[in-house]
């Protein structure tokens, strides 16, 4: 097929190659993640000098590590010498890493230390400067911590955007409104799926329409209110309006709602009177601290394009790393409140594990949807048939300039297609633009 | 050997069989999907957990395996948890099982380890194959450990561990008991 | 290697990246499987309004159903919103398919019936007459049901040609010569062989010389006249001519015998005494009814692409769905005559059941060898040197005109491999031909 | 327990192993090749039944897997035709077997579900692999429920019930027993 | 029966009971890695030897084999080696297994063949699966023969055959026990 | 990227595709594995009239047999027919080969000889001299067997060149230094490696440098000199020089040692009295036999481009056998001296089983290291960071020219990727360079 005939953004409708063809899964690589900033880990992972995990940035697997100093570091966990990754270990501390093939050893800065044989046999020839672990660019916000190898990418900000950055900071708050309140959990939820990575970055940016995947939890009760439904906002009576946020010139989106009126607390997190009373004192701190903006509630949302993340009761940050145009890798951070009481924490984890990632009774039916969905995205005939976003189309506004909802941002209030339009414009750009 | 030596022997054996049959009756009522019924098998104060593995420094292994009630598990629950997900398979809309999985739960080398008052401990080796749809396959492998307690209804499961080897899972969903 | 140079219908050579290439394997996608009318079931398995069943035309899978006007419909199983099969069961009845993602309702028909949020958030622009289930054409042929996808191609009929279909009706003839003679069993046998397609193709449009692969079988008597040898007709003495007929315009094929006088019945289907009289009750209808047509005995062949079936005492009709260039799947439908007693139509289903498929003790060792020589197709070193298709070259022949079997075909008597060459000839055709 | 009772319970246990030690045996044969030495264990009117699975709706089991004596089956069958089978693959020129396939035949959670008079029916799991040649492997998972009858010369399996959970077949052949 | 035959089937019983929780106690010092107490279950004259499927004609089977002491094979060494192979996991420094893999062994289809004096014959069927860092996965298949001999302190391999249904093995080492 | 870029001779670099991308491994097959001379196997495997054993060359499956008149044949696995194998045995003895599909019969030196009906049917068109299985070039060189389906290839001493003739047959030599001195145990040790075949080629080639891979089975002792470490020279005082020799313009790399005088025996291969002795007087014969050129110790090398040999007390030979880019296939023969008693045949065979293979300590972790290099080398952001072979770069010289190390190599002395760089000229050569 033609690139240019990818999608049509007048029609609302996208071509299922998009999500089968292996040389679109190429260009993507090439245009869409090598040029990205993603998400690595979070500092609280990195309590002490010397603390490392391994985490992915895009298709690349790196080493993030807290160095003597201090500073964080993300190294493409690939020696310089043969390409064997000198750390192995998916968590620890460490003082460095030695390479077990020929065992050059670098240090937690990526710095190369030792090389056996260095003066008798390189002989001034290898220049150890040169040769040390490659060094992603870094950028902390709030807590979170993200990485590119892509030297010609703007800085962290430019490429969020002033309205992102209002978003993606209001979602590292704590329950309390209090700035980088969250910490994670010890172990990352990892496992994969068979099918395209877009069917997840599509869900997560604004599917507020597929209901019907999940009737069968909706029956039963298990959010931490208590009453039925999977949500815990599900008992909130104040009135809200949802909305679907979108940066177009940089494809993120925000799935998020907007109480009418200051919300008050109705228990949605009352599990238990300890956990319900740490929350109304939450509740009540979080209005005093942001006042009319404590209206807002994020859902989750995208960081363009495979960063994804949930709020709105359930704290999670995903990464969506590409395998094939029909396999992706999963990796899901889950955080609890930071300051809370280990009964919260508990309470909280215990709502993601039910919740969330393949033992999750919520998304264990997204990942079968999605999973048959790319059979169909994979059939010859229905590649003369694209995929329908026309949900809501025609509806969306820049947000009231001025406004605290943001001034570079596209809305559309309740039900709407309206993020993954934005998302796939901007996509569709990169995969089939000029380079 | 003495007499008595010979009765403990095999009063020994006829433990080992009734906790081979507990198991091998329980893996019948999943894979027929009695799961009301598999849910009788299970003590009200059951304590489900299955870990995450980690790839960790030989010299630590206490970081090998996520912790209970800290960190992220596959599975880390109690009863009421496990009769939702039992309820949500039932009503023939939970996509996930709908059209249901074709499960085989196949459980070996049941060694029992000790038994004090009202509670067995018994160790096995598990394989679980699930196949679903056309050509879907998953395979599970691992570890369990199990506390059965023995009440006026036999024996009831107490607290089940189970140590899957799979690090990153391989399989999109766990939809299946272990 | 140029394509041109595929086959060499002079030599009598095919070149073995036919069945390896993956190159190729793409053309014959597009050129070969999307232009042709598939076989995707028969009547028998829709007896009620609202059965259905899952299928495949080609590679697309595929719904086949009875509506509640009795019409039949072949529907593509993609939901149009985002391609989530809306059918996820092998058989059943029912009144429409939901789909489970975002729950899109379509009828048995396949129209578009239900949208969640329709009036409130498509408002207007979703042309739902326009997004139902992709239709296929569908053309019954006594009893036999056929699809495609694509609009270009000529009716079925045309696409069979005069005489292929009066040997595809003669196939369909209960063994009383009765039309529409026969009823599929339920269960249709699925798996999956490592080899390409065209190994079954060429095997069921005229292997007669493959006994080697099945001397073991021959040694012992798995037939219904108890004779030693796997056929029932192995117990007719009447004096026979076994013929390969193609038809080299279309590619499809039969093989077939024709007694040289109107044959005896010698109790080949003689495994009881009940099934021996059915049988030789009908033996004489069917001369009756036929007369000297009653002299041809289909042994089976090929609808081209790749709908084979079996006749001569076992009928049975199988696709060979192409995976990639070394995979294929195959899908086998087991039929027994409509009005004949349980039986023979147990003794039948016996049969095929210890012949055919993979716990057939025959087809068995077809598979082996199909398995074996794909690897044979793969050997770089064997890309030079072609496989070899010259048995019985040069003693083809028109068909006698106005002679009843047929004027549009070629035939050659006894073994050889008229029948893969033609089917290879027009096979070439279409893959290395201007499109 | 009582006297009694811990008698019967001894007895059940002889059953048990006794049934044990018929599968494993005869997983034995069918692994080494004994082919005729493993014909001698079915009873000559053996039912060797292994029916196809269908992904149907979940209220619907009935339809799940086809039927004995008038669907498709994998294996639909006497001992007749089971002689046939492993007459074919003894002349060294049954070429799907041949060379042989080096199979394991892996049979567990062995439960007696009952006996009366000379009948003994036991559920239990299998994991049979099959490999041959250089690289291939197979695998068929499932379940099955045998009859065994006792007679003179021991135990005889009067009828097996094979539940592959495959649906599509994902081999190209089925050559090995089960 | 006569309460003879009953007794020595019970002692029969208690012996395959007795062999059956010896190899479970030994997978779980293998999964467990310990593999210092493993060796202790070994005799100090223990022959460990895996031979090299071979595809040889049907009538050949002698072939089929390698040789023992003469022919290549996948192990065919003593406890000095064995006890090597444990000294270079335990370092931390053998990056083959470090870090370490996690292992599965599951024992099916134990059967005593026969006893003579102290030594003890027993036939099985195993499935070893070895998970290791992110993704890989080792599936190893196939049947065991082990005489094992009773001293002072309990039952001691003494001799292990493994016969590893595979041809060309399909992973890249070998550096779990069996 | 530019095939121009794949190698920087001067900086000493390669870059990370030539190990992960497929289309170079396509390019490898055709520049580099097809026109090639590959080992196949050993004479000693061959006894008897009859004899045969499958292998491969390069990537074809072929048969290695003996034939009535003695002859060694070295044919490809595939009918011609229909490309199915005629031999399924990997050994044994026989008359000829029946294919089991269609039942041609060819003879051990591959020639077709019978063919089903062929006089009724082929009727004079099949020219059945002109169809018998593909015959390689076959070389037998001091016992060792070498093949190619390369009809333009010069012969194989030749393409070995005059210095590697001479180390070659120093290889095949027994310890008291008697050509073709070596039989081959039975049992070919077969397995796969999910890494580029290259791995390995630079491993045998000259890696002197990878001592870290191996020190857990350095801290404890295989060898058969009771001392710690896995070498048996390494009991050996006599000091010595180790080197690396290639021959840049056909890419044969050797790894070897010279003493700097004369060695004595040092009971490196002192496992019992028995063995001892052997070794002892061997080695008075070898240099007896070879006099000044005994203190020459080869550890191995690659016959460019994938048989590799090791020797230096361990004598084998392996070959990488190309699956993809990503997967190798290896098989390995050991070999022990021919006229050796029991004791030390069997002494040597569990030094290779406890040494070499999956089973074997050492090469255990050499396999762990290359599985994870590829990873590296498949590493997107690595591929714009080539692989480091700086190692002693400019220290290479041409051997003395005159003197026994030959004068057509050149060598380094000491650790060295001196081997790797000549191999890797000579592939980027073939793999880049006009064809
Ligand atoms: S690959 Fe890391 S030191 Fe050689
Ligand atoms: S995919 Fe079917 S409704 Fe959305
Ligand atoms: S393929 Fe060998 S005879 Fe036909
Ligand atoms: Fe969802
Ligand atoms: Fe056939
Ligand atoms: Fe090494």
């Amino acid at each position: 097929m033609r690139l240019a005939d990818l999608i049509d953004n007048d029609a609302g409708t996208l071509s299922r190659e998009s999500f089968s063809s292996e040389e679109i899964f190429r260009r993507e690589l090439d245009r869409v993640f090598a040029p990205s900033w993603n998400f690595v880990g979070h500092t609280s992972q990195l309590a002490r000098d010397g603390d490392f995990f391994l985490s992915r940035c895009g298709t690349e697997p790196v080493i993030v590590s807290r160095d003597e100093r201090g500073a964080i570091n993300v190294l493409l966990n690939s020696c310089r010498h043969r390409g064997m990754p000198p750390c192995r270990y998916d968590t620890g501390n460490a003082t460095g890493f030695i390479c077990s093939y020929h065992g050059w050893s670098y240090g937690l800065d990526g710095a190369l230390n030792g090389v056996p044989k260095f003066k008798e046999r390189y002989q001034g020839k290898l220049e150890r400067e040169k040769w040390g672990l490659v060094r992603a660019r870094v950028c902390v916000f709030h807590g979170s911590i993200w990485a590119t190898f892509d030297e010609r990418l703007p800085a962290f900000e430019d490429y969020l955007g002033t309205d992102m950055q209002f978003y993606l900071r209001a979602l590292l708050q704590g329950p309390d409104g209090e700035d980088d309140g969250y910490e994670v959990i010890g172990g990352i939820v990892k496992w994969q799926v068979p099918c395209n990575w877009k069917f997840g970055a599509e869900n997560f940016a604004g599917d507020h329409y597929h209901g019907y995947s999940h009737i069968s939890v909706e029956r039963l009760s298990v959010g931490l209110s208590g009453k039925t439904s999977r949500h815990n906002f599900a008992a909130v009576k104040t009135p809200r309006q949802a909305m679907s946020v979108a940066d177009p010139r940089r494809g993120h989106t925000i799935r998020a709602s907007v109480y009418k009126e200051l919300a008050v607390y109705d228990a949605q997190e009352g599990a238990s009177d300890e956990v319900n009373e740490y929350y109304r004192r939450c509740h009540e701190a979080r209005q005093k601290r942001l006042g009319d903006k404590s209206r807002l509630m994020i859902h989750g949302g995208v960081i363009f394009p495979n960063t994804h993340f949930n709020s709105a009761g359930r704290t999670t940050i995903g990464l969506w790393l590409p395998l094939s145009a029909g396999r992706t890798e999963i990796w899901r951070w889950l955080f609890v409140p930071r300051n809370a009481p280990h009964a919260v924490k508990d309470t909280l984890r215990e709502y993601y594990l039910r919740y969330a990632g393949p033992a999750g009774m919520v998304e264990q039916d997204d990942m079968e949807n999605w999973t048959a969905a790319q059979r169909g995205a994979e059939s010859l005939v229905g590649h003369r048939y694209p995929f329908n976003y026309q949900l809501a189309m025609g509806l969306s506004r820049r947000a009231r300039a001025g406004e605290w909802l943001g001034d570079e941002v596209t809305i559309t209030e309740d039900v709407a297609e309206h993020n993954q339009r934005a998302f796939y414009a901007h996509w569709a750009n990169l995969v089939a633009g000029e380079s | 050997m003495t007499a008595a030596d010979r009765t403990s022997a095999l009063d020994a054996l006829l433990l080992q069989a009734e906790v081979e049959r507990f198991f091998s009756a329980e893996a019948e009522l999943l894979d027929e999907r009695r799961f009301e019924e598999w849910l009788d098998l299970l003590h009200d104060d059951i304590r489900y957990w299955m870990p995450i593995a980690r790839n960790v420094r030989f010299n630590q292994p206490a970081l090998e395996y996520t912790r209970e009630h800290s960190e992220a598990n596959w599975f880390d629950e109690g009863k009421d948890i496990l009769r939702k997900r039992v309820q949500q398979i039932a009503g023939g809309d939970h996509w996930a099982e709908e059209p249901r999985s074709r499960t085989t739960h196949l459980v070996a080398n049941v060694r029992i380890e000790g038994a004090n008052g009202a509670d067995v401990t018994a160790k096995s080796r598990f394989i679980v194959c699930a196949f679903r749809l056309e050509h879907d396959v998953d395979l599970f492998v691992g570890k369990r450990i199990d506390v059965l307690r023995r009440g006026d209804d036999g024996l009831k499961v107490l607290r089940r561990t189970i140590y899957l080897d799979q690090s990153v899972l391989l399989s999109r969903n766990l939809t299946t008991f272990f």
